[in-house]
């Protein structure tokens, strides 16, 4: 019979960042990242796409996600500006994070 | 340009990428140029805010100064802190920016990001202040 | 400051469908259903661009989904074939169920 | 065509779409309308099997005969489940149709599709058999 079927459930924590992101705004984005882990979420989806700036400080709170949400949080980082994404590859983060157009 | 002085806290970062964002786009720096210096900027005043003011307990301020001359852009920031010499600092190695998230340790990408966003970095610790200086060609592609 | 972020957490239970879907095969879709039922999703997404055919049978499921689920199951149908999209239309199933192109 | 006979179990369904099917490109019914009249058969099948003998405990056969003429192909399913005609079943109404799914019976979709998907549809009880007979146009748009 030619019927296929493939089936995944899981916990997703999808989060929206507008602006920019410097040390003090990554303290709001670093608490959402506290509230959110409680729920134990396998995936973290990032909609960057008007987020304009990320410093340092940003990255750390993607770093301090991984290691407080487990090893097995997949993160996905979608549509990154040019300049985000160059500071994501100079800082080696790409090779931990999704970084896609789109979400599926 | 005449030097503005701001408060050694993290609600100044705002306004001092702000200033360096008009002056750069005044003179012409193209958009990528322009990003790259307000990064090294936000990351070096971050450490002075953070390590250099608060973890020493101490308050005090950042000067900013901002000259264009000689086909570049140079901004200089001043402090009171303790001295720090950034580029004495050893910078994470290949290996480290290679490893897995989880193996990491959270920060050390502040100083690395600054050296590789700007053209010159300089540090000078004169008339017991630290003085940040940064350098960006204008008009490259 | 220039920043705003936004956030949400939620689980949810992806069905990839490929074939066709007549009374033989929905028994299959109806398991998978019951299986992700247990862990009380609040998303649906099925992705059916693959599914060239289905019967009533498989239309029975997605309501059974929705009663078996809770009422606040959100169903999400991503790229039906204009085939399905009609069966869906015919039966009012398009008044339950958000078919999308793309899952966000 | 001959008519072929398979058993009114679920697993004949998809070799009955298959038969129609063939038979429908051979004649060059268009994609939509081959689409459409399979779901009719589909689920007039389906009812046999399910509604006419294993709901009675009853096992038997669905004959399938497929003719083409007058420019119009002519399906016809042939069984000995106890006689029922699906077009004097109460058709659900819009208002079935608009309700939330919360609140809808699961079924009674069926003889809906079946009707909308076929230029014509017919029942007839002869020979103590039941026969459902569908017709399509070949040639439409
Ligand atoms: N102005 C400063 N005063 C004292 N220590 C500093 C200063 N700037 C940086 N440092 C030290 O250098 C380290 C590396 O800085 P950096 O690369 O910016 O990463 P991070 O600040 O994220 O740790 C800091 O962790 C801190 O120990
Ligand atoms: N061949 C049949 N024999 C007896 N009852 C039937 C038959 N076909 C349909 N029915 C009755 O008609 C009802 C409506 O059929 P249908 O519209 O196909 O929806 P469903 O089969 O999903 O209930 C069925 O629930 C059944 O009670």
């Amino acid at each position: 019979m030619s019927f296929h079927i493939l089936s995944e459930a899981k916990k997703i924590a999808k989060i929206t960042l507008v602006g920019e992101i410097d040390s003090l705004s990554a303290r709001e984005f670093q608490k959402e990242i506290e509230k959110l882990a409680t729920g134990s979420p396998d995936e973290l989806i990032l909609y960057v796409e008007n987020l304009t700036f990320i410093s340092s400080a940003g990255l750390r709170v993607l770093i301090f996600a991984k290691q407080k949400m487990g090893t097995n949080l997949a993160i996905y980082i979608v549509k990154p500006q040019e300049s985000v994404l160059e500071t994501l590859e100079k800082t080696g983060l790409q090779h931990s994070v999704n970084i896609v157009d789109q979400y599926l | 340009m005449e030097r503005k002085t701001f408060p050694g806290t993290l609600d100044s970062l705002e306004g001092i990428r702000q200033e360096v964002k008009e002056e750069s786009q005044r003179v012409g720096l193209s958009k990528k140029a322009t990003y790259n210096l307000l990064l090294a900027i936000d990351e070096i005043a971050t450490n002075i805010i953070m390590h250099g003011y608060e973890e020493n307990d101490k308050s005090g301020v950042i000067d900013l100064q901002i000259d264009h001359r000689d086909n570049q852009i140079e901004v200089t920031l001043e402090d009171d802190a303790p001295p720090f010499d950034p580029l004495q600092h050893t910078l994470p190695t290949e290996e480290f920016f290679n490893k897995p998230l989880e193996e990491r340790p959270i920060g050390g990408m502040g100083i690395h990001l600054t050296i590789n966003a700007v053209d010159k970095f300089r540090y000078e610790f004169a008339n017991q202040r630290n003085r940040n200086i940064f350098v960006v060609k204008v008009g490259d592609a």
